[in-house]
C-alpha cells in the first residue's frame, strides 16, 4: 500500500463527487429537483453537474414537490435510478404521499414486482434562524416507517461513501443533508470506496458513558465529550450514520460497557429516533444500565427565528454535559 | 353555493341532460374505418370477460370472499379494452383502484386478478395488495393504486422513463407511449396537476386518459369539479390538446386513442382525455347510489358499451349463437378462475415481512422489536423486481 | 339525583352528537369533507346533519385534501371552528403540509397572534383489509409534531366526550377514528358532558402489568387481560384517550405499583407513541421495574391485504399476553 | 427538452421580449381616472418607504443583524401598494415570504417589521416569525407564508370564513373581499390548484393575485410553468377570469384592482390577476442573478414603478423639492425603525415554550422530556389570537 496524500474537500464537494461518479458509472442514474442544473442547486451541492452531464441527466424541476417525486418514483419503478433533491426536506410534506405511500410500499404492494430504487436527498434540521416551516428535522416524521432506509451524515467522508452506497440501494434512501455542515472540509480519499448501512462509527472512545447521535448532532456530543473529559468523564461518542437500518448491535455493546446511555437527537422528542434508541437500550441492557437512558432533543415547540431563542431550542452541548452528568449522577 | 360554471341543466322543457351536461350518446361517434372482424370479435370477448368477472366479483364480495374495498368496472369495459388495443404490449400503463378491468385487458390471467382479491398466495401481488392493486410485470401494468391521483406522477414517471431509456440509456429516439388513467374525480388532487404541468413542460410521451364517469362517489362531476362540463379546459392551462372521447362504444375508443398514441409516440407531446363513460354500478359495494335517478342510469343503459359492440357485429354477421358461445366460454373461464383461486392457498406467515426490503441485513424481521418468524417457504409465482435489468 | 335510564349507543352516532350538540350551541363551527353531506358521510357518521344544518354548515368538498384542509385552517385564523372529516387519516398525507406545518404552528410563527381552533377527524388504523396505502396508523407519524393535541377514544362514551372537548379546544385537534369502532354500542348517557384531554382512564384494575394502551387496542389489552387473568396474572389496563397531552402521571402511578408495563400500540415501532411510553416509563420509574417495558405493535412492514397476514400483522391479544408473560419472566 | 407552448422568442430579427414573452411594457396602461393628488402622493411615499426599507434590510442582512432567509420587494412596491388601497382595511390580505411590502403597505409600522428580522421581542412576530412570516392581526395580514403556494388556500378559507361569518353567523351579506398574493412559481404547486378549485366552486369572494415577476429563483416562467406566457389559462380551467394587469405602474394597479375587487365583492366569483412584475434584486440574498441578462434588467428599470408615479405627480405640479422631503422623510423612518429595533431587546428564553398552545395543561414544558425554563416575563405587545372574538 502506498500512503495516499490527505486530501480536504468540503461536505457539499463530497456528496457531488458520490453521485458525479455514480452517474458516470450508470447510465440509469440522474439528477433531478429544483435549480439543481442552471442555478448550480440552491446550496451548490450540484455544482458544474449540468456541464458534465448535460440537461437530460440533471434536471431543473418546477416547484412541484409532489409531482416530481412522484415522476422520479415512476421512473424507478421501470429501473432508473433517480436522485432526486428537495431543496430543503422541509419542502418534502407536500410529497409526503408520494414519499411515504408509494416508494417504500411498492415493493410489498406489488408482492415483489416493482421496487422503487432512488434517494431522496436534501438539507435537514434547523438552525439557520429559518423559522418554523422551514427546520424540519425530518426524521422524527419519516423514520416510523417502513420500507425506507433513512442516512444521515455527520462529515464529508460518510457523505461520500454513504451516498455511493445509496445510488446503488436497490431501495429507496432518505439522506438527510445538514445545510449547516456543507461548508465543513474533511479527509476524503481519492480511492473509490463505500460505507454500508447500518454500521455506526465510534467517533470517539470512552469508558463512563456512552452518547448516541445522529448527524450533526454528533458534533455536539463531541464538543460535550471533550468538555467532560476535563471533569474526568469519559465518553464514547457514536455516530449511527443510518436511522434505519440502526446499528442496534453497536450501540447494545457499547452501554453494555459503559453502563450509560444519553442520546442525541435533533428531532422532536415525542415518538422519535431518540425515543426509540431509549427504548432499545432499556430493553437489550436493562441490567447493565445504572440510571435510564437520557435524552437531549430540540425543544418541543416550534422552530424559533430569533437567534437566541433558535440555539436554546437546538440541541447543544450544555444541555449533553447536562444530560450525561445527570446519567452519572455527578448532576 | 351554486357553480355557476355549469351549464343549468334543469330548466323546464330542456330535453333530459345526463350528468356530463350533454344529452345521452351527445358526443359524435365518429366513423371509423371497419377493423378486422376477428379483432372486434375478440374485444367483445373482453368486455364479457371483464363484465362477467365483476358480476362473480361482487357476488364473491357478498359471500366475505372478498375484503376490504371492491370497485367494479362494470360501465367502463370500453374504456380499458379499447385503450388497451390501441397501444403496443411494451407502451407502460397505470390506473387507478377501480382496475380489474385494465389487468384483464391487459392480459392478466383471471385467475391471477381474482386470487388477488381472495387474498391468496396466487394473486398477482402474493394477496398483499388486494382489489386495489393489481400489478403485473409482465405486462407492464404499473399497478392500481389506491390514493386517488397519486397515480398520475407515476405515470408521468413512467413516460419520463421510457424515453429517458431510449434516449439516454440505449441512445435512440423514445418509442413508448403510456397511458395513465385516473377518474373524473382525481381532476382534483393538486398532484395530477402538477404532473400535467411537468408533462407538457418535458415534452414526455403520455396519454392521460380520465374516465369520466360524471361521478366521485356520490359527488356528480359539477358539485366537485369547475368546468365540469368541459374538463378539457384544464389541459389547455397545460398548453396542450384536450379531446372527448365517447367512451361507450370501443370502436371508437380504439381508433380514436390509437391516432392520439401514434401521435404522441411521434412528437412528444402529451394529450388529455375525456372519456366520456358510466359506471352502472355503485362506487363500491357498499353504495346504495342514492345520489342519482334511475332515469340517468337507465338512459345510459340504452348507451351499454357491450351492447354497441355486439349490435356492430352482429351487423357484420355475428349470430346469436356465436354470441352465446362467448358468453359460455368467459363463465367457464371466470368460473375457473373462482375455483382455482379458492384452493389457493393463504400466503404463509412468513410473507409477512418479505418484500419490505430487497438489500437486507440479514433476514428483515423488523427495525424495532425483534420478532420471532417461522421459515415458511416463499414461492414467488410473478416476475420479480430486478433492478439491474433493462426493462420493456 | 335521579338515575338515568342507561341509553345504548354506537360509536358512530356519538361522534355525530357531539358534533350536532356543538353545532347547535355555536355557529362559528361547521363540518366539511368528502360525503359528509348528501352522502351523509363514507361511514355514516355525519348521517342526518346536512338535513339539520343544511348545505352552508355542513359541506361536501371535491378530494382536494391539501385544499380543504387548508381553507378550514384559514377559516379558523378568522375565529371559525371548523371540523374536517378526512375519510380516512391515510388520505391525510396529501395535506400533511397543510396540517403539520400550519395548523399546529400559526400560533407560534405569529407570535401568538393567530391560533388555529380546528378538529381534524377521520378513520384512522388497519384492520379492515385496505391493504397498504389504506391503512395508515397516523399517531405514530404525526404524534411527533408540537403544537397539536391528538385524540383517540376506544368507546363511545369517551368519543361523545372527547370530541366535545375537542370542538371547544383552542388549539388543533388530531381526532383519531377507528372504522372498526364505529358499530360498537356503548352507554352514553342524555345528559351533556366533556372529557377532559390528558386524562386516562382505568379500563381495568389489577396489579401485575400496567398495559398503556390507545383506541382500538384497547379492547385487545381487555381480551389479553381476561385471558391473563385466567393465569392468575392481574392486569392493569390504561386507556389513554389522549396521545398529546400523553397522562404520564396516571401511567407512572400505575407502573410504580405494579412494577411491570406492557405498551400496545397499533402503530409502528419505530419512534413512535409506544417507544415513547416505553421511555417515560423507564425514565420515571427506573427503580420499580423488574424487566424492561415490553411493547407490542404493528408488524413494521407495509400493511398486507390477506386476511390472515393483517392478522398477523395487527397488535392481537396473543401478542399482548405473550409480552406480559415475558414481562414478568413468565414466558 | 423544450417547451413547446412558450411562444419563440429569440428569432433573429425580432424586438427584444422579456421573461414574460412580450415587449417591455407590453401590456398596454389603461386611461384612468385621475385620483386624488394627496392619495397618489401617499402611495409615491409608501413606495419610497418600501424601497429604502428593502435597502436597508439588504445592508442589515450583509451586517448579519438579519439572519435566515429574506427576500426583498425592490420592484414590486407598486403591486402591494396598488392592491392594498384598493381594498377596504377589513378585507383579509394573506401572502407568501416576499412580505415586507405588503406588510408596510397594509399599515404594519415600519419598527415592528424590521424588529422581526433582527428576531426581537417588539417584531410583529415577538421575533418568533422572521422574514418570512409578517403577520399582522390589527390590521388583517394573516402572514407571510414561507411553503410556496401554502398560503393559498389560507387565502380561500379567508374569503370563506368571511362569507360564512357574514351570511352564517351574523346573517347577512357576504362584504369582504380577501387578497391573496402568491408568485408565478406558486403557480406549480398543486395545493393553488385545489384552492383555485374551491374557490370557483364554491363561489368566494377573493382574488388570486399572481405576482409574476417572471422567475422563481433562476427558473424563468417559460422553463417552469406551462402556458407561462398566458397564465390566464390557469384561471380558464377553474371556470373564471384571468386577468393581465401591468404590475409595474401603481395607478393601473390601483384602477384595476379597484374595479375587480368590488365586482368581486358583490358577484362572489373569484378572480385571477397576472399581476406583470419585476424583482430587481435577486431571489433572496445569495443570489448572483446569473440566469438573466443586464440587459433585460435594464428594459425593466426603465419602467421603474418608482419613476412612473414620480412622472405622474410631477405632471400634475410636484416639484423636485417636494420630491427630495419625502425621501428624507422615509429615510428618517427607516433608520428610526433600526434604531429602535436594536434596542428591542431579544426575547426572553421563557418564550420558547410559549405560543405552542393557547389551552395549557399547566404550563407547557414540552410533552415529553420535562425542560426546566426560567420565569422571565412576557409581554406582549401585540394583538393576540383570540379564539372567542368576532373578527374584522
Ligand atoms: C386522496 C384520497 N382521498 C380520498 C379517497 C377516497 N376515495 C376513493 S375513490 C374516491 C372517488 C374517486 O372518484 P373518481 O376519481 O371519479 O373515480 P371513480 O371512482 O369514478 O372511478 C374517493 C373519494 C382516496 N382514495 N384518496
Ligand atoms: C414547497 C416549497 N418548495 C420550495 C421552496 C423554496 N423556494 C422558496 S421561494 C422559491 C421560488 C418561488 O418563486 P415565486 O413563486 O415566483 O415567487 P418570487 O420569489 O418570485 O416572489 C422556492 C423554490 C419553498 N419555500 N417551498
Ligand atoms: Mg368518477
Ligand atoms: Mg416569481
Amino acid at each position: 500500500m502506498t500512503a495516499v496524500a490527505a486530501r480536504e474537500i468540503e461536505f457539499r464537494d463530497a456528496l457531488r463527487e458520490a453521485m458525479s461518479e455514480e452517474m458516470r458509472r450508470d447510465t440509469r442514474v440522474m439528477l433531478l429537483g429544483e435549480e439543481v442544473a442552471q442555478y448550480n442547486g440552491a446550496y451548490k451541492v450540484s455544482r458544474g453537474m449540468l456541464d458534465e452531464f448535460g440537461p437530460r441527466r440533471v434536471i431543473d424541476t418546477p416547484i412541484s414537490e409532489s409531482g416530481f417525486a412522484g415522476m422520479a418514483i415512476g421512473a424507478a419503478m421501470l429501473g432508473l435510478r433517480p436522485i432526486v433533491e428537495f431543496m430543503s426536506w422541509s419542502f418534502s410534506l407536500v410529497a409526503a404521499d408520494q414519499i411515504l405511500n408509494n416508494a417504500p410500499k411498492m415493493l410489498y404492494m406489488s408482492g415483489g414486482q416493482f421496487g422503487c430504487p432512488i434517494v431522496f436527498r436534501g438539507n435537514d434540521g434547523a438552525g439557520g434562524q429559518l423559522g418554523s416551516t422551514h427546520s424540519w428535522s425530518v426524521e422524527g416524521l419519516y423514520s416510523n416507517v417502513p420500507g425506507l432506509t433513512m442516512a444521515i451524515p455527520s462529515n464529508p467522508y460518510d457523505a461520500k461513501g454513504l451516498m455511493k452506497t445509496a445510488i446503488r440501494c436497490d431501495d429507496p434512501v432518505f439522506f438527510l443533508e445538514s445545510e449547516r455542515l456543507l461548508g465543513m472540509k474533511g479527509e476524503v480519499p481519492e480511492e473509490e470506496y463505500l460505507i454500508p448501512f447500518g454500521q455506526a462509527r465510534v467517533a470517539r472512545r470512552g469508558d463512563d458513558c456512552t452518547i448516541v447521535a445522529f448527524g450533526r448532532p454528533v458534533h455536539l456530543a463531541l464538543e460535550a465529550a471533550e468538555a467532560l473529559a476535563k471533569e474526568g468523564v469519559s465518553c464514547e461518542v457514536l455516530d449511527m450514520r443510518t436511522i434505519r437500518p440502526l446499528d442496534a448491535g453497536s450501540i447494545v455493546s457499547s452501554v453494555r460497557r459503559t453502563g450509560a446511555c444519553v442520546v442525541v437527537d435533533q428531532s422532536w422528542s415525542f415518538g422519535s429516533p431518540g425515543s426509540e434508541v431509549a427504548s432499545l437500550v432499556h430493553r437489550e441492557c436493562f441490567d447493565d444500565l445504572d440510571n435510564h437512558v437520557h435524552r437531549v432533543h430540540s425543544a418541543d415547540v416550534p422552530t424559533p427565528y430569533a437567534h437566541a431563542l433558535e440555539q436554546e431550542y437546538l440541541p447543544n452541548p450544555r444541555r449533553i454535559c447536562e444530560a450525561v452528568r445527570s446519567c452519572l449522577y455527578r448532576a | 353555493m351554486a357553480n355557476r360554471d355549469r351549464p343549468q341543466t334543469e330548466a323546464p322543457g330542456e330535453p333530459f341532460m345526463n350528468v356530463h351536461g350533454a344529452p345521452p350518446s351527445g358526443v359524435v361517434r365518429h366513423e371509423h374505418p371497419t377493423v378486422d372482424a376477428a379483432l372486434a370479435r375478440a374485444w367483445l370477448r373482453q368486455m364479457l370477460l371483464i363484465r362477467e368477472f365483476e358480476l362473480r366479483c361482487m357476488q364473491a364480495y357478498q359471500d366475505k370472499k372478498i375484503g376490504g374495498f371492491c370497485h367494479v368496472y362494470i360501465g367502463q369495459e370500453a374504456v380499458a379494452v379499447g385503450c388497451v388495443a390501441a397501444v403496443e404490449a411494451t407502451d407502460p400503463i397505470v390506473t387507478a383502484y377501480r382496475d380489474h378491468g385494465h389487468a384483464l385487458a391487459r392480459g392478466m390471467e383471471a385467475r391471477h386478478c381474482m386470487a388477488e382479491m381472495f387474498g391468496r398466495a396466487g394473486g398477482c401481488a402474493k394477496g398483499k395488495g388486494g382489489s386495489m392493486h393489481m400489478f403485473d410485470r409482465a405486462h407492464n401494468l404499473f399497478g392500481g393504486h389506491g390514493i386517488v391521483g397519486a397515480q398520475v406522477p407515476l405515470g408521468v414517471g413512467l413516460a419520463f422513463g421510457t424515453k429517458y431509456l431510449d434516449e439516454v440509456v440505449n441512445g435512440g429516439r423514445s418509442s413508448r407511449v403510456t397511458l395513465a388513467f385516473l377518474g373524473d374525480g382525481a381532476l382534483n388532487q393538486g398532484s395530477v396537476h402538477e404532473a400535467m404541468n411537468l408533462a407538457g413542460l418535458f415534452d414526455l410521451p403520455i396519454v392521460f386518459v380520465c374516465e369520466n364517469n360524471g361521478y366521485s362517489m356520490g359527488t356528480a362531476i359539477a358539485r366537485g369539479t369547475t368546468m365540469g362540463h368541459n374538463i378539457s379546459a384544464k389541459a389547455a392551462a397545460y398548453g396542450y390538446e384536450g379531446l372527448v372521447i365517447d367512451g361507450m362504444d370501443v370502436l371508437t375508443v380504439y381508433a380514436e386513442m390509437k391516432a392520439i398514441v401514434e401521435r404522441v409516440r411521434s412528437t412528444c407531446r402529451p394529450v388529455f382525455v375525456d372519456m366520456r363513460t358510466y359506471r352502472y354500478k355503485g362506487h363500491s359495494m357498499s353504495d346504495p347510489r342514492k345520489y342519482r335517478t334511475r332515469e340517468e342510469e337507465e338512459q345510459y343503459e340504452m348507451d351499454d358499451p357491450i351492447g354497441a359492440i355486439k349490435g356492430h357485429l352482429e351487423a357484420r354477421g355475428m349470430t346469436e349463437e356465436e354470441f352465446k358461445a362467448l358468453q359460455r366460454d368467459v363463465r367457464t373461464e371466470v368460473r375457473g378462475a373462482m375455483e382455482w383461486s379458492e384452493s389457493s392457498p393463504a400466503p404463509p406467515v412468513a410473507d409477512l415481512y418479505r418484500d419490505v426490503y430487497i438489500e437486507r441485513w440479514g433476514t428483515y424481521t423488523g427495525s424495532s422489536q425483534p420478532e420471532m418468524l417461522g421459515g415458511a417457504e416463499n414461492a414467488p409465482q410473478f416476475q420479480a423486481f430486478d433492478p439491474k435489468a433493462d426493462l420493456l
